[in-house]
């Protein structure tokens, strides 16, 4: 005896049933992280609501995607989101202030997007699409990441090591030109000797 | 439901509606970050969404949704980056004490 | 893109895999040498030589077999060996090749290049092994000869102009070598510059081929260019302009009149590159180039003619200036000036094998006199000045013989290497019919013997003028030094009578006769008999007895023949000659007329193109710069300078833009 | 009520969860001997056989999820056991002895004693992430486990995407580490948790893009598939075609893990301990142990990329006929007819008498009864390892499961001695080799890599 093929007593298939609760735990994670007053738990509520994501993905029949979602953005990106937060944030900081005073033109604008997105996408019949999701195999995409998309991949790798130049470049604690003002806590053990003059 | 383009898609209109309201109500610029966040992943969900459910799209779906994750980790970076070199000068991560870009 | 493969129309059969690599290695094991050096040379502290030299080492091994099987073996036959590396420049019907060509004017140039390199490189062991920056002038060195080779290897005029180029920025790099030092880098920057006025030349002329033919490779543009000129598709006059412009590269190049001015100056560079650069082998690129290019000029007599005069006005204008010079590698440059012109003007009258000769013999015996000069430079401890220097003889006998041998040899005193090479070209320019150019060589020839004994005079004999402190110093040079000096000694005293003898036929015309009989029957010049009891023997005699006055005459006044020299017999002839003294001293004042036509004049017309620069060009842009500024002051106010308000401007506008799009769609 | 109420409150945690379960125990036997009278448990017992044949697959899942979290927990314990036994050798000392013969309890009674600890909360911390984050590490440390390929056909699961879940579950790990140095309100704790992700990101580029070189020679991220590729003999382990690549795979893993010389997260003469420094009990356990899981699936990854995972470094076989010795392994008891029940009865007495022998003899003062409890010992190790061997020979599981826990554990012992001997590095050291020297070094081997694929394969074509 199998387990029955619809959620008892509901009726829906247990696929809707992991959908409803992924989206719930998605959208809820990201209401949470842009209504929540503690910024740190607002990082958290993102990595839950990428996690819930990442599940969706699977759902969709993209594994790959999925994995690549768990990876970069919940193992790099919110890392990294997490760790400017504890740079720049303090426990006793101004989280009462949360809000912005055009707040209440923000949460209109958002109402009435969503609302227009929900309309277009109700009455678009979307042309080709299938009933069923369609699971792409992997060898499928590497194949068309090194064929129709390989500029782009290039490009993409281009992009990646400016951004990492420039996030360096731009978090990079300025010598100060006094050399008595320098911080105390700057090491100066390591430096190297300077270059030797060579005739 | 879960076989049905149309709840992908306003799964990701209503998380990138979210997402906007983040960046515009929030004062904290990390904050403002992860708004965008979010709304780069409501836009990843409805490109793998067309991936998934048009057939001529089987793969290009995904593989834009990795590019785009690439870029949004290049943003990342930058944004932090930046928000960071700013509070070392400002002392305070709400953005609507920056005025400097008036100048 | 096939990689290593032979040009299939060049050579019929297959181009065997090791002369290939032969070939290959010969450009590519410098270049090796030299990134090495460049990249971890520094680490090398004191042994900093080691990768350069062994990779020159392997160099000149690979040359030698080479020219073994080139010239000896005659493996490739009188096409030569052309291998294609790659197709650099594929332009629809237009291509420029990544290809090297190997025939026997090629092989007399490896001989050179390859030989005085190596031995350069050893030298350069001892004579830079005290200076701090020696990893960096050994890995210019071996760019130097990658640069050198590829343009004696280049089989087509593009890739010889990049190596043209090249070898030139070595220059430049290692004239300006000891950079702190102002006149050096002046000197760089000035050989940089009036290179470029020869370079100007020698692109339009490149340009012009192409044009014309629409190719760059030698071999088609050797075929087509004159066919052309048969078939009357284009004029004389063009012919000769093609040529000239050539010249004037290889005028810039090999420092002709009046593009001479920088060679002198270059004497600031490392001695070892003044041996290498600036008289063994990059100031032969010109005459390279022009015996290369016979075909050519085989076509435009006119242009020859231009070639000889400028050649031997040169030639007798350094030798005048060489007379005064007091410093030691000044002397030498002016001497190299001087001979260069003997070789253009072999090369203007038609005599391309005695040039392509007279380059062979002078690069080793040149060569040897500077690296001669330089063992006397560091005996002295850094002093160039011959007014201080004399009476080394016997302190430094190794360099004093070899030296001794060289300026024999430069003077042209048989059997020794210069004699064979300076008598062909003098007898040569007098049966072709060009009096005019034996006469004035004969001069030269005279004064080349007095210069070079009163440089040997006084830098060996007399009583020594050298600083006191210096003086117990003095001492010969180390082991690495003093071992190529003696084989070129060795190379000056016999390449004359093993290449040159019997005279008009000897190995080197068997060897080169392939590359030029085309062109000595274009011009008519057919070879005759040799005569010894008749015109040939008379002017082997007279050019025999001038060099040999022209010794006597120095030894006179400066060396040993008197027992001591004679400074106020010197004296008395400087005061009764003073105008043409100062005339020389001041090397014929072309540093002033420059300075008076480029610098005084030109800076006047520069100055007024500057002043409608500043007044009028940018006056406009300000003008607009300043209506936008204020313009924009206007539209600043807009700004918040707050993000988020500008983002809410974003979102209003899309769901405005979205808003009446869905009224419009649903209408 | 009133006393049971206050003896109850009065129990620690531990104490509220084993007395339940001792009803329980007691009830059991009740239970059962009703419910089979009944008829009820045949009937349940049919149907639960029912349903799992009918799931097969969810069961396999449901099975395998829950052995490999309960095998954490023993490979923990043995980890550290290892660690304090190599550790003392190292340092010249004895080690743990107390605790059974040699000391092997004395982990295992350690994670009781945690178990038993006060579970205490310092004011000021933010109690839910507090409370969550080493169940974040936890879990981050266990779900990799499951694709981990312990032996031919034993693993949870055969991902095509394997290698990339991997790496994904293992960087939400830091994720709880972040959020135990963010919650406990102490600066040590701050500054740990900031170099765990400082360091763990930076690390983690290095260890994937090693990984990157044996993706292009087995082309899959199936880790089952690249062992399978890894068959033959030990020149066939990645290992020996992606040297540069184990190399840096395992100074990556090394600080992936936060050992020594990498343990600055820790790094407890600095920052006591780091983000654990506010935990305590359990909670600080579940830190402790993931620690050790990180260091067991870290040496089982590593054994599968670069040792050939269950592979034999040899062929049994091939070793055997070169000796020209057959083997053969299947034992048929039913052949021996009358003599089995013999060998049964009098078998055992016989070899333990016979093994005890030589002790009496030889150790004048020892009794009779000792040399027997060695002799039996003996027997014992002696039928162990027969029956090892023929399990061996006659199954490939566990033929694959000996040589990857031989490569797993050697690799957890190295971890160990590096532990023991190295010192720790300063933080910028530690991101500067990652920077400057790993990455590099990763790009190289891929490149290298490529390009000797490309010439290779271009050769067979």
């Amino acid at each position: 005896m199998a387990l029955p093929q619809t959620v008892p007593f509901i009726g829906w298939a247990w696929d809707d049933l992991i959908f409803l609760v992924l989206a719930g735990l998605m959208l809820g994670g990201g209401l949470m992280v842009v209504l929540g007053r503690d910024i740190i738990r607002s990082g958290l509520f993102m990595v839950l609501s990428f996690a819930a994501l990442a599940g969706i993905y699977v759902l969709l029949g993209a594994p790959l995607v999925a994995a690549a979602q768990v990876l970069i953005y919940i193992g790099a990106i919110s890392v990294l989101i997490l760790f400017a937060i504890m740079l720049t944030q303090s426990k006793a900081g101004p989280s009462n202030l949360v809000f912005h005073h055009q707040s209440w033109a923000g949460a209109l604008a958002a109402v009435g997007l969503a609302v227009i997105i929900i309309v277009v996408v109700i009455y678009t019949d979307w042309p080709g699409a299938a009933t069923g999701v369609v699971a792409s195999a992997t060898t499928l995409i590497a194949n068309l990441l090194f064929t129709d998309y390989v500029l782009a991949f290039e490009v993409v790798s281009v992009l990646l090591l400016a951004a990492v130049i420039g996030g360096v470049f731009l978090a990079k604690r300025e010598d100060s030109p006094d050399p008595g003002a320098r911080a105390v806590d700057e090491p100066t053990l390591g430096r190297l000797p300077a270059p030797r003059d060579e005739s | 439901m879960s076989q049905s383009l149309d709840a992908y898609l306003i799964l990701s209109g209503l998380l990138f509606a979210i997402g906007t309201f983040g960046f515009l109500a929030r004062r904290n610029a990390i904050a403002m970050l992860m708004s965008i966040e979010l709304m780069l992943n409501a836009v990843n969900l409805s490109i793998v969404a067309f991936g998934a459910f048009v057939p001529s799209l089987a793969g290009d779906g995904a593989l834009i949704a990795l590019f785009v994750m690439a870029v949004a980790a290049a943003e990342a970076t930058v944004g932090l980056a930046i928000v960071i070199a700013i509070y070392r000068n400002k002392r305070t991560p709400l953005v609507d004490e920056y005025a400097s870009m008036r100048e | 893109m096939p990689f290593f493969t032979a040009a299939p129309e060049a050579v019929p059969g297959a181009v065997s895999a090791t002369d290939q690599a032969l070939v290959l290695s010969l450009i590519v094991l410098p270049l090796i040498g030299f990134g090495l050096t460049a990249l971890i040379g520094r680490r090398l502290g004191g042994r900093a030589w080691i990768i350069a030299v062994a990779a020159i080492v392997l160099t000149w091994l690979a040359a030698m077999v080479l020219v073994y099987q080139t010239l000896f073996v005659g493996a490739f036959g009188e096409a030569g060996l052309h291998v294609l590396v790659y197709e650099w420049i594929p332009a629809g019907a237009f291509t420029v090749d990544i290809a090297f060509g190997v025939d026997a004017l090629t092989a007399v140039m490896l001989i050179v290049v390859a030989t005085v390199g190596m031995l350069v490189h050893i030298y350069s062991i001892g004579y830079m092994a005290h200076d701090p920056g020696r990893w960096r002038f050994f890995a210019y060195l071996n760019l130097f000869m990658f640069s050198m080779l590829l343009l004696v290897l280049a089989d087509n005029f593009l890739l010889l102009f990049v190596a043209w180029e090249l070898v030139g920025l070595c220059s430049y790099l290692l004239v300006g070598f000891w950079y702190r030092r102002r006149s050096a880098a002046l000197a760089a920057k000035k050989a940089f510059l009036v290179n470029r006025v020869g370079d100007v030349g020698f692109t339009l002329g490149i340009v012009a081929i192409w044009t014309t033919v629409g190719t760059l490779d030698f071999g088609q543009v050797f075929q087509l260019l004159p066919e052309a000129l048969a078939t009357g598709a284009i004029e004389q006059w063009h012919m000769i302009g093609i040529c000239l412009l050539l010249f004037a590269g290889a005028m810039g190049k090999s420092a002709q009149f009046p593009l001479h001015v920088w060679l002198p100056d270059a004497m600031e560079g490392p001695t070892p590159v003044s041996a290498l650069i600036h008289a063994a082998t990059m100031v032969n690129a010109g005459v390279y180039l022009v015996a290369r290019s016979n075909p050519l000029f085989a076509q435009a007599p006119e242009a020859l003619v231009v070639v000889a005069a400028v050649g031997i006005f040169t030639a007798i204008m350094a030798a005048s200036i060489a007379f005064t010079q007091t410093d030691i590698k000044r002397v030498l440059a002016y001497s190299t000036l001087s001979q260069l012109g003997y070789m253009f003007a072999a090369l203007g009258v038609g005599a391309f094998i005695p040039a392509i000769f007279h380059l062979l013999t002078h690069g080793f015996f040149k060569g040897l006199l500077f690296l001669g000069s330089g063992s006397v430079i560091h005996a002295v401890h850094d002093e160039q000045d011959m007014d201080r220097m004399g009476g080394l003889r016997k302190r430094i006998a190794i360099t004093h013989l070899t030296m001794l041998v060289g300026s024999l040899a430069i003077a042209g005193i048989p059997p020794l290497a210069g004699f064979f090479s300076k008598d062909e070209i003098l007898a040569e320019s007098f049966k072709l019919g060009f009096a005019w150019v034996w006469f004035i060589g004969i001069v030269v020839a005279l004064m080349t013997g007095f210069y070079m004994f009163r440089l040997m005079g006084k830098t060996f004999y007399g009583p020594s003028h050298v600083d006191p402190e210096v003086e117990p110093r003095i001492h010969e040079s180390p082991r690495s030094m003093t071992v190529p000096l003696v084989v070129l000694a060795v190379a000056s005293a016999v390449v004359g009578l093993a290449l040159g003898f019997p005279f008009e036929n000897g190995i080197l015309h068997g060897w080169l006769e392939p590359v030029f009989h085309g062109a000595e029957e274009t011009l008519g010049h057919a070879g005759g008999d040799y005569q010894l009891f008749g015109i040939d023997g008379t002017l082997l005699l007279i050019s025999t007895g001038v060099s040999v006055a022209g010794v006597l005459l120095g030894w006179r006044f400066f060396g040993f023949l008197s027992r001591r020299p004679q400074p106020e017999a010197v004296e008395r002839l400087t005061q009764r000659l003073r105008p043409a003294y100062a005339f020389s001293k001041g090397k014929w004042y072309f540093d002033e007329l420059n300075d008076l036509l480029f610098v005084r004049l030109g800076g006047l017309v520069a100055r007024a193109l500057w002043w409608f620069d500043v007044h009028i060009i940018d006056g406009t842009v300000n003008g607009i710069a300043n209506l936008t500024r204020s313009s924009g002051g206007g539209l600043r106010q807009i700004q918040t300078g707050h993000v988020q308000n500008y983002a809410l401007g974003i979102a209003a506008g899309l769901l405005i833009i979205a808003l009446g799009y869905l009224v419009v769609v649903t209408r | 009520m009133t006393v049971i109420g206050r003896s109850w409150s009065r129990l620690t945690p531990a104490g509220k969860v084993l007395l339940p379960l001792l009803a329980v125990l007691l009830a059991l036997p009740v239970l059962l001997v009703v419910g089979w009278a009944t008829g009820f448990l045949p009937w349940l017992i049919g149907l639960l056989a029912q349903v799992l044949g009918a799931n097969a697959d969810i069961v396999r899942f449901l099975l395998a999820a829950t052995v490999l979290l309960l095998f954490t927990v023993p490979t923990a314990f043995v980890i550290i056991f290892m660690e304090m036994k190599l550790i003392a050798f190292i340092n010249l000392r004895l080690g743990p002895n107390r605790q059974g013969p040699w000391g092997v309890l004395s982990s295992t009674l350690h994670g009781l004693k945690v178990l038993a600890k006060e579970d205490f909360t310092p004011t000021g911390v933010d109690v839910p992430v507090f409370t969550l984050a080493p169940v974040v590490v936890y879990l981050g440390a266990i779900m990799t486990i499951m694709v981990i390929p312990f032996a031919p056909g034993l693993f949870g699961l055969d991902m095509d995407i394997g290698l990339l879940y991997f790496f994904a579950i293992a960087g939400m790990g830091v994720i709880g580490l972040m959020m135990a140095g963010w919650s406990s309100f102490n600066k040590y704790s701050l500054l740990g948790g900031l170099r765990a992700a400082a360091a763990i990101i930076s690390y983690e580029i290095p260890l994937t893009l090693a990984v990157v070189g044996v993706i292009m020679l087995a082309g899959t991220m199936s880790l089952n598939q690249i062992v399978l590729q890894q068959a033959g003999s030990a020149l066939d382990w990645y290992a020996f075609q992606q040297p540069l690549a184990f190399v840096i795979f395992f100074i990556a893993a090394t600080a992936e893990a936060g050992r020594t010389p990498f343990d600055l997260t820790e790094a407890d003469s600095e920052i006591v301990a780091g983000f654990a420094t506010e935990y305590s009990g359990m909670r600080f356990g579940f830190f402790f142990f993931a620690e050790y899981v990180n260091v067991f699936i870290l040496s089982a990854l590593t054994a599968t990329l670069f040792l050939g995972g269950w592979n034999a470094p040899f062929d049994l076989a091939i070793v055997l006929n070169a000796l020209s010795v057959t083997v053969d392994p299947t034992i048929d008891p039913g052949s021996l007819g009358m003599g089995l029940l013999w060998l049964v009865l009098l078998g055992p007495p016989l070899v333990v008498l016979l093994l005890a022998l030589p002790f009496w003899m030889l150790k004048s003062d020892w009794s009779f009864i000792k040399s027997l409890v060695v002799g039996f010992v003996l027997f014992n190790v002696v039928v162990m390892a027969l029956i090892g061997i023929w399990a061996y020979m006659s199954f490939p599981v566990v033929a694959g499961l000996f040589w990857f826990l031989v490569k797993t554990f050697s690799l957890v012992a190295l971890f160990v001695i590096m532990r023991g001997t190295l010192p720790r590095v300063r933080i910028d050291q530690l991101m500067g080799f990652a920077w400057k020297w790993l990455i590099p070094a990763a790009l190289v081997n891929i490149f290298v890599t490529a390009a000797a694929i490309l010439v290779i394969r271009s050769g067979t074509d």
